[in-house]
């Protein structure tokens, strides 16, 4: 049995939907934002696995893994901020749980 | 890579990623995210992309989870308390999940060209560095200088939002 | 004088934004209003340049077309008016952001807009999905900031907080989706996936799967339904400038790309057909929780969110009739184009004067406009056109805009959805009279008088005019619109092969 | 052209003028009011008697009022042995009338008003007689319904007049209703409305025997309205609202007969449909005899009258009906003198008992109003067919003629011959023989100059309209002349004088009560309950429906729920992030479904 | 010329604003309107015909978008009427308390809207000029109405509102139903496209119902009127004037200019809709008139169920209908811009205008009983006034209407607009008895007769219907022969 480009979108997949359910699911910002890199690096999986599929002159299709690049270090900034973020709110309420954030509604 | 690796790898992933939604403690998920994104490297060993493995290893597992930590540890989150279980969030979030994994199933049974295996590369070894940072540094120039303009706002947005109130 | 090259204007906003960084970190004076004169002074100078770029160039990321430099003008234009807004609203923000003197902290407040500003002129001309990620990024980066930014009090806070996870998701999303255009097409520049898609055969059904996924990125940018939900609560939450930033700017760019994405996708058989009929659906529907929803709000603010939501139904409406190719009436890109322009101006205008009113009545909410006629005839007139062009009176550039997105809608023969159109439009008549009733026919219920700024003054007229001059002269913008095709035809092979 | 084309405007522009004159300028002053529309009307009955003396000028010259391609409405005159003798009636008595009403409205609030509303019906009847096409005399057909409204309530505070003058203009609109559509037939084949093109393509109108009849008969459904004939004849004796020179002038003399003078005109339409005359005979028989009988019963002397007017329009009808226009407007011509003298003489009894109009108050007025006494006699033996006087040679014509179409037709017509010298008499011995049965009656006497002229000018008329004038009107030959007919006249009115006289004389009281007869078969009561039954609750129906289902439920409801909707929306803003997530989520798979399965 | 007629009520509503003393500029503003109007109306060369004073500027040359201003006799006619009422109801605007520029100010720019939207003779602009008064309506129902004024000014504005968006539907359906070379908004242009059939049948009916229901929600076509009656007994006299007198006919100009010559086999099509409808105003709608109990909704009631007898004439699609009909607009709008100016003489005494509130009222105040007594039989057809005139035209025209329209149907409606003759008489008499005739209150002894108020602003009116009652030929041959010659033959 060979391992096909299928195999690696499942798991992407499979990747994203954890997460994604991770987002809906779970009640403390912090664990949203984990599940939200989550996400992230289910697509980053796919990426590679197309770009290693997607040869070009028998190479990688390093647009591909450029752009996994990108969505790595804009990973990181996007977390370093919203972590900012999540501290601010943190020093405002006392804390990170959704449910307590509402204030703002209908 | 063999499949039995990409099995475990796979698995291995998938496991500790669903560990950072279940787990109840903060920093449990965080380091159950660590685990997973580790074995995420190792599928993109797998697939031939070891510059991306490696700064995958230092910026997720390194950086950004020590971030995760950090901010655990100073905003000192318990385990989230017992709170009222939403069942009908759980069981909607759940049947959205189930939803979209479907879709994503039939998805996949459609794409044929996925069904087939990879090619091989043409020389055993491709210089994985050189060729990203090629491509890096001279087409991808304009959205790599883009991204430093992200990373100084980001700096900005950082320090703007967390410096010390003085008194 | 010699064309310049498009970048220029990019690369110029840029250091314009290093520049304030720079006085802010260095400036001993805590006042940085000067700054501020100097960058708005600076960026209409820019806009003046925009016209003398060189209308070639570009490369596999980046196109230098009409559509590009008209989206240019209209983020220059928004960044201006945001920095007059901020000038306007720096008090209030004054109390909400930790600092020793008043001044403090403001300069990043000002500065960031800029940074904005490019990543918005980047999106205008991107044309590969890595440079559309990346300014989009840059762009929603610095949203969140600015969203979060009045740290002190907490529905700022926690608007930014709405923003950053929701932003976050649906950037998933759409990362998830251009992975799946790659996947299929092994290209990411839009002309090479063009090309491809004419050429490969490629299977349906996952190009489907990636295009919603792509489609649902872009529709949390555009705030189209079911992905508007963050809306209301972070444009209420954001300090009102960056609101004001977040629905012309974000949406206007979020357009462009929608567009520019689209655009190769459109002739595949089975496909084209398909995202436009869901692209009606959501503009459908968006139109009529944009439009029903704002009925009962009483919070200007809040109104003003869900009225912009019902805008992007009808923007959407205009793209989900993308079939003429030709730039005359009926032309999807022309309606979108123009409606924006439109939107712009009177969106900035009832922001600009919410921003003034609501710090001289203490409030936002829709009360705290009555008898606005009196207490100040200038203002009140000011809102009126905003909110006639808004409802789309004609003789406005509101107006102007509905017509053309109905046009192009009849001219794809969607008719259920005009009729939609037409009852939301309705609506809209209820919810955005009421603010002209509020200021007409209420008497005061508080009588401070209202000073305004003369630079605000001379925006609020500036707006005022340029609703009504383009609702009279729609021709200008049309000609700016007029233009080569979207994508360019030069360089369609990419580098990295 | 010559100058007798002009006189026919003359005669139609002096009243128009006096009435504009009136109604601007001089409303203020009563009596140059009254003098400037005495004048008018005088300047008519020169121009009149000239036109009548002058040669035949049919085509007179013609101003264009509307033209486009293929309707051409003119306002032109045509002048004819039909119209000069009705111009001489209408001014004639126009002019007696309104000398007799110098003194009638001496003193009253309105009398310049009066004068000009006078006026505008002497113009507007003159446009009737002069019209040479349909529309021009639906014009003032129109018109003459107008001034009869202000005319009927010119007592404005008084509610019986206000309901009156708006009874009869709605009564004579539904007449009109079907004389418009009558109209509109006969143009939409003829492709004219100038009689004298419809007659010349008569071939297109008679073409569909169907279509004529209904044509016809919705043209006489004009004449039904402002004829007042069964069944839209109730307007006419509650006209009698109005001050009585008025309704000398036009509810008995000239406007109700405008019907028939229309229907003499058309008459070349009617000939050749034998239906529609039949039904037309049918309606005059009907309504002369129902009227008759009404009449017996009635105690106000006006009302009296006015039913004696209906039971004689219905005679008049009838002869149309039954082929004899000259007949018709033979007793049209009577008609006039005598009903006009015999208000006349009515109103110069109301004016001197204080506008008492019971007979039953009056009496024994005999001697103290000498003049009136004689001339009233004179109308009334006229008008009951006394052998001799001018009312029994047009009755007589008219006998004929309905002899001659039929039994069916004769025999209503000989039994209200009958009645009307019952009623007649009834009326005449209860008013002026006895003995005074109130105080007003008991000081009454003669009316100044200004009135009695008239009632003696018209007295002699009554007498001396019969002779001479026949073969005016009637044709050369008659058909046939049945020696029974004239006899049997006789007779009727030899009975009904003697039942009147008999029954009546020296009563204080009436003998006899004949509910039907008193309350007029209850048409009133009928009609009554016809408007609330249909039209009132139509209107609350309408009215309701449309306040609270169009506008309530549709209008306000739909932008209720849009309201409403738009309140239930914003529960999906709920504030959760979570659950903003989760719909989130929904969205996105529903659309992959919709996009990607669907 | 045109481009003054639309100006000067603008720039004095701007003069107003920025402080110029209001009645005084409005009313001068009001004449030199009228001045100019009643000079089109006789520098109108009719033997040349067609559209004269054009002149135009581009706008957006890209559409072929140009501000055009033209008038042919139809457009004449109406601007006469624009200059007439807008006179009469700046004349007859009582003192206004609370914000007289605003007042003014608005009153202009609904006369400005209307006449540009009859001097355009470009689809866009007609389209965008009536749309200037929408806003003007909402403020003086709103801040200077009676009664239920919000809800009043609320329904209109966001009936009409979405109305023009249908409209506006309509207007782009017709525009784009052009080959694609040939598109324009030019009216003359398109005329010509229609008449040597460029526009294709088939394509013609769609158009041609988004533009009936546009114009006919503006026109208050049943079952589409329930704004009128409560805007016009809420509004303002001469807000109520000018919208039920003028801005109403704009919707029939519009039925006149563009739908029924550029889309004749549409109009056909659709005719049957059409006459259902048209009976509905007439019949349902009198008949609701007769229901109401107050003078201003009676009012409003009655004027949307006259609509149908313009509809009808409209409908017949021959030169006599269409040259009724807009006799009949000309003439409707006086006659009900006279009614309503009455009626708010006497809402000074009585605000909620009960019928039962007043009677006798021709004792004390006989001028005015005078006058109201000629509009009202105006307003029911009597012969002397325009409306008699037209309204004979009308049903001569809809007697035989053009070649393949049904004939039969439209007999069938004439008989239900006759019969609607009688109901308008029977709730017109009704209402003018309970005001005028009976004996008057105590109260309404001492009331003045408004004798100076009525003399000038009332008297143009009528004395404008009588001429034209009496002269209707003169004015029918300003709209027939342009009527002719866009009609199929």
């Amino acid at each position: 049995m060979t391992l096909t480009l299928n195999h690696y979108l499942l798991v992407s997949g499979l990747l994203f939907a954890i997460g994604f359910a991770g987002v809906m699911l779970r009640r403390n910002i912090i664990i949203i934002f984990m599940c939200l890199e989550l996400m992230l690096n289910a697509a980053n999986l796919s990426l590679v696995a197309f770009s290693r599929f997607n040869l070009v002159n028998g190479l990688p299709n390093y647009n591909a893994q450029v752009l996994v690049f990108f969505i790595i270090t804009v990973a990181a900034a996007e977390v370093a901020v919203g972590l900012a973020i999540i501290v601010a709110l943190f020093r405002a309420r006392q804390t990170t749980h959704v449910e307590d954030i509402n204030s703002l509604k209908f | 890579m063999s499949p039995i690796l990409f099995y475990l790898f796979a698995a291995m992933t998938l496991a500790f990623a669903i560990a950072v939604v279940a787990n109840r403690n903060p920093v449990a998920s965080a380091l159950s995210l660590v685990v997973s994104f580790l074995g995420l490297a190792a599928l993109f060993v797998g697939l031939d992309a070891y510059f991306i493995a490696v700064i995958q290893v230092l910026v997720y597992a390194g950086a950004v989870m020590v971030l995760f930590l950090f901010i655990i540890m100073l905003l000192n989150i318990q385990a989230e308390e017992r709170r009222k279980i939403n069942l009908p969030a759980y069981a909607g979030g759940g049947l959205v999940t189930a939803a979209f994994v479907a879709q994503l199933w039939v998805v996949l049974q459609k794409y044929d060209l996925g069904k087939t295996a990879f090619a091989p590369l043409a020389e055993k070894h491709v210089d994985d560095v050189r060729n990203v940072g090629n491509t890096l540094f001279s087409t991808h120039n304009l959205p790599f200088q883009v991204i430093g303009v992200l990373i100084l706002v980001a700096t900005i947005g950082v320090v703007v939002l967390s410096k010390r109130e003085l008194k | 004088m010699t064309p310049i090259p498009s970048l220029s204007l990019e690369i110029a906003v840029l250091t314009l934004g290093i520049v304030m960084l720079l006085i802010e970190s260095f400036s001993k004076s805590d006042d940085k209003r000067g700054c501020v004169r100097f960058a708005i002074a600076f960026l209409t100078a820019l806009i003046g340049f925009s016209f003398f770029v060189n209308p070639h160039g570009g490369n596999q990321f980046y196109a230098v077309d009409a559509t590009a430099q008209f989206f240019k003008v209209l983020a220059l234009l928004t960044t201006i008016v945001v920095l007059v807004m901020a000038l306007e609203y720096s008090s209030v923000l004054a109390k909400f952001i930790p600092g020793v003197t008043p001044g403090a902290g403001l300069g990043e407040f000002y500065s960031l807009p800029v940074f904005t500003c490019a990543g918005l002129m980047f999106m205008a001309s991107a044309v590969d999905f890595l440079l559309i990620f990346v300014s989009l990024e840059l762009v929603t980066i610095s949203f969140y900031i600015l969203v979060a930014y009045m740290r002190r009090q907490s529905a700022s806070l926690e608007a930014g907080v709405k923003y950053l996870i929701l932003g976050a998701l649906s950037t998933g999303f759409l990362v998830y989706g251009i992975t799946w255009i790659f996947g299929l097409t092994g290209e990411t520049n839009l002309a090479a996936i063009q090309h491809a898609l004419e050429t490969k055969q490629v299977a349906t059904t996952p190009l489907l799967f990636g295009l919603m996924l792509l489609l649902v990125g872009l529709g949390f940018k555009v705030a189209a339904v079911p992905f508007q939900l963050w809306v209301p609560d972070v444009y209420q939450g954001a300090p009102t400038p960056i609101t004001a930033f977040l629905s012309v700017g974000s949406k206007a760019a979020g357009f462009v790309v929608l567009l520019r994405v689209l655009q190769p996708f459109l002739a595949v058989p089975g496909v084209g057909v398909k995202v436009l009929a869901v692209l009606a659906v959501m503009a459908a529907l968006t139109m009529l929780y944009g439009n029903l929803a704002a009925l009962p709000q009483d919070n200007f603010k809040r109104l003003l969110a869900y009225s912009s939501i019902g805008h992007a139904g009808y923007l959407l409406t205009a793209v989900a009739s993308a079939t003429a190719v030709t730039d005359t009436l009926g032309s999807a890109r022309l309606a979108v184009g123009f409606y924006l322009a439109g939107y712009l101006l009177m969106t900035l205008l009832s922001f600009l004067i919410l921003i003034v009113v609501a710090r001289h009545s203490r409030g936002d909410d829709i009360l705290h406009f009555n008898g606005l006629a009196k207490r100040s005839p200038f203002l009140a007139f000011g809102l009126l056109t905003a909110m006639l062009s808004l409802a789309g009176i004609p003789f406005t550039a509101g107006f102007i805009g509905k017509f053309l997105v109905f046009a192009a809608a009849v001219q794809a023969g969607k008719f259920w959805l005009v009729a939609i159109g037409i009852l939301t439009v309705a609506a809209g008549f209820y919810y955005y009279l009421r603010i002209v009733a509020a200021m007409y026919w209420q008497e005061p219920n508080c009588d401070t008088p209202i000073v305004i700024a003369p630079l605000t003054r001379f925006t609020i007229g500036a707006l005022t005019f340029a609703v009504f001059f383009f609702g009279i002269f729609p021709q200008p913008i049309l000609s700016l619109l007029k233009g080569p095709t979207l994508l360019p035809q030069t360089e369609l092979h990419t580098a990295g092969r | 052209m010559d100058t007798y084309a002009y006189f026919p405007w003359f005669i139609l522009l002096a009243p128009l003028v006096s009435a504009v004159l009136i109604q601007l300028f001089t409303r203020k002053s009563h009596g140059l009011s009254a003098t400037i529309s005495v004048a008018a009307v005088c300047f008519s009955l020169l121009a009149s008697i000239f036109v009548f003396f002058g040669p035949e000028t049919a085509h007179a010259n013609e101003i264009p009022w509307l033209d486009l391609p293929g309707l051409r409405v003119p306002i032109g005159v045509t002048i004819d042995a039909l119209s000069k003798v009705m111009l001489i009636v209408v001014t004639g008595i126009g002019a007696l009338v309104h000398i007799y009403s110098l003194v009638y409205m001496k003193g009253d609030d309105g009398e310049a008003r009066f004068f000009g509303n006078l006026s505008l019906f002497m113009f507007s009847m003159l446009g009737i007689v002069l019209a040479n096409n349909f529309a021009m005399m639906f014009i003032f057909w129109e018109l003459v319904g107008v001034s009869s409204y202000l005319l009927i309530g010119h007592w404005h505070t008084r509610d019986t007049a206000a309901a009156a003058a708006n009874k009869a203009f709605i009564t004579n609109r539904i007449g009109d209703f079907g004389f418009m559509l009558g109209i509109l037939m006969v143009w939409s084949v003829a492709g004219s409305v100038v009689f004298n093109d419809i007659e010349r393509n008569l071939h297109l109108v008679t073409a569909n025997p169907v279509f004529l009849t209904t044509a016809v008969l919705l043209i006489f459904c004009g004449a039904v309205g402002k004829s007042a004939q069964v069944p839209l004849h109730v307007w006419l004796p509650d006209a009698m609202e109005g001050p009585t020179p008025v309704s000398a002038l036009i509810h008995a003399a000239t406007m109700v007969a405008a019907g028939v003078y229309m229907l003499a005109r058309v008459f070349f339409l009617i000939e050749p449909s034998l239906g529609a005359q039949t039904v037309i005979a049918t309606i005059g028989a009907i309504t002369c005899l129902l009227a008759a009988l009404m009449a017996t019963q009635q105690d106000d002397i006006k009302r009296i009258l006015a039913y004696s007017t209906l039971s004689q329009l219905g005679y008049m009808i009838l002869a149309i009906g039954v082929a004899a226009p000259g007949a018709a407007m033979f007793h049209l011509f009577t008609h006039a003198c005598f009903k006009a003298l015999l208000f006349l003489g009515a109103g110069a009894i109301i004016h001197q008992l204080h506008h008492e109009q019971d007979i039953w108050k009056m009496g024994g007025l005999k001697g103290k109003m000498k003049w009136t006494f004689l001339t009233f006699t004179a109308g009334y033996l006229a008008l009951i067919g006394c052998p001799g006087l001018s009312g029994f040679f047009s009755k007589d014509a008219i006998l004929m003629a309905a002899y001659n179409r039929g039994i069916w037709f004769f025999l209503p017509a000989l039994l209200t011959a009958f009645l009307t010298a019952f009623y007649m008499t009834r009326l005449f011995v209860i008013v002026f023989l006895g003995d005074a049965r109130s105080d007003a009656a008991k000081h009454g006497h003669d009316g100044p100059v200004a009135m009695t002229v008239p009632l003696m000018i018209l007295g002699v008329l009554s007498v001396i309209a019969g002779y001479g004038t026949s073969h005016y009107f009637l044709p050369e030959h008659e058909e046939a002349h049945h020696a029974i007919v004239p006899v049997l006249a006789i007779g009727a009115f030899l009975a009904g004088t003697a039942g009147g006289w008999v029954l009546y004389k020296g009563q204080a009281k009436d003998p006899i009560l004949i509910p039907l007869f008193k309350n007029k078969f209850y048409f009133d009561e009928l009609y009554a309950a016809l408007i609330a039954g249909t039209q009132d609750l139509l209107a609350t129906m309408s009215g309701w429906f449309d306040k609270w289902i169009l506008d309530g439920l549709f209008v306000r409801g739909l932008s209720g729920a849009a309201w409403g909707t738009g309140f239930v929306l914003r529960f999906a803003q709920i504030g959760n992030l979570q659950a903003y997530a989760f719909l989130f989520g929904l969205g996105v798979v529903g659309l992959i479904y919709f996009l990607v399965f669907a | 010329m045109l481009t003054l007629i639309i100006f000067i009520p603008l720039l004095a509503a701007l003069g107003i604003l920025l402080g110029a003393p209001a009645r005084k500029t409005a009313l001068g503003a009001a004449v030199a309107q009228f001045v100019l109007t009643l000079l089109v109306f006789l520098s109108y060369d009719k033997a040349k015909g067609g559209f004269q004073f054009l002149s135009s500027y581009p706008i957006a040359p890209d559409w072929k978008l140009n501000y055009l201003v033209g008038a042919d006799g139809l457009s004449v006619l109406m601007l006469l009427l624009t200059g007439i009422v807008t006179l009469a109801a700046i004349w007859v605007a009582p003192k206004i308390e609370k914000r007289e520029p605003l007042y003014y100010a608005c009153l202009l720019f609904i006369t400005a809207g209307a006449a540009g939207a009859f001097a355009s003779v470009d689809l866009f602009f007609l389209y965008a000029f009536h749309e200037l008064a929408l806003i003007p309506t909402f403020l003086l129902i709103g801040l200077w109405g009676s009664g239920e004024r919000h809800t009043a000014a609320w329904k209109i504005t966001i009936y009409l509102g979405m109305g023009s968006f249908v409209l506006l539907i309509g207007l782009i359906d017709l525009y784009l139903a052009v080959p694609e070379a040939l598109r324009t908004f030019n009216l003359i242009d398109l005329q010509k496209l229609a008449s040597s059939g460029l526009i294709p049948a088939a394509a013609q009916t769609r158009p041609y119902i988004f533009l009936l229901l546009g114009f006919g929600i503006l026109i208050s076509l049943f079952p589409f009127h329930s704004w009128a009656p409560t805007a016009y007994a809420s509004a303002p006299t001469p807000a109520a004037m000018l919208h039920a007198g003028v801005l109403k006919k704009f919707g029939l100009y519009g039925l006149l200019r563009v739908a029924i010559p550029l889309l004749p086999e549409g109009a056909k099509h659709w005719a049957n809709l059409l006459l259902i409808l048209l009976v509905g105003n007439i019949i349902y709608v009198g008949l609701a008139t007769i229901a109401q109990k107050r003078l201003d909704m009676m009012l409003g009631y009655s004027s949307v169920m006259h609509m149908g007898y313009i509809f009808l004439g409209l409908a017949a699609m021959n030169t006599i209908g269409l040259s009724g009909a807009a006799l009949l607009m000309f003439a409707h709008g006086l006659s009900i811009a006279a009614l309503f100016a009455m009626a708010g003489m006497l809402r000074e005494h009585r605000p909620a205008l009960e019928l039962d509130s007043f009677g006798g009222l021709a004792k004390h105040m006989p001028a005015l009983a005078f006058a109201f007594g000629l509009a009202a039989f105006a307003s029911i057809g009597l012969p002397g006034f325009a409306n008699f005139a037209s309204e004979l035209t009308v049903f001569f025209g809809a007697y035989k209407p053009a070649a393949g329209l049904d004939a039969s149907h439209f007999h069938l409606a004439v008989v239900f607009a006759l019969w609607g003759v009688v109901i308008s008489a029977v709730y017109m008499l009704r209402a003018y008895r309970a005001i005028f005739m009976g004996e008057p209150g105590k109260e309404a002894a001492a009331w003045p007769d408004p004798f100076k108020a009525l003399r000038w602003p009332v008297v143009i009116l009528l004395a404008a219907l009588l001429i034209a009652g009496f002269a209707p030929g003169k004015f029918l041959s300003f709209v027939q022969p342009g009527f002719e010659a866009v009609l199929p033959k």
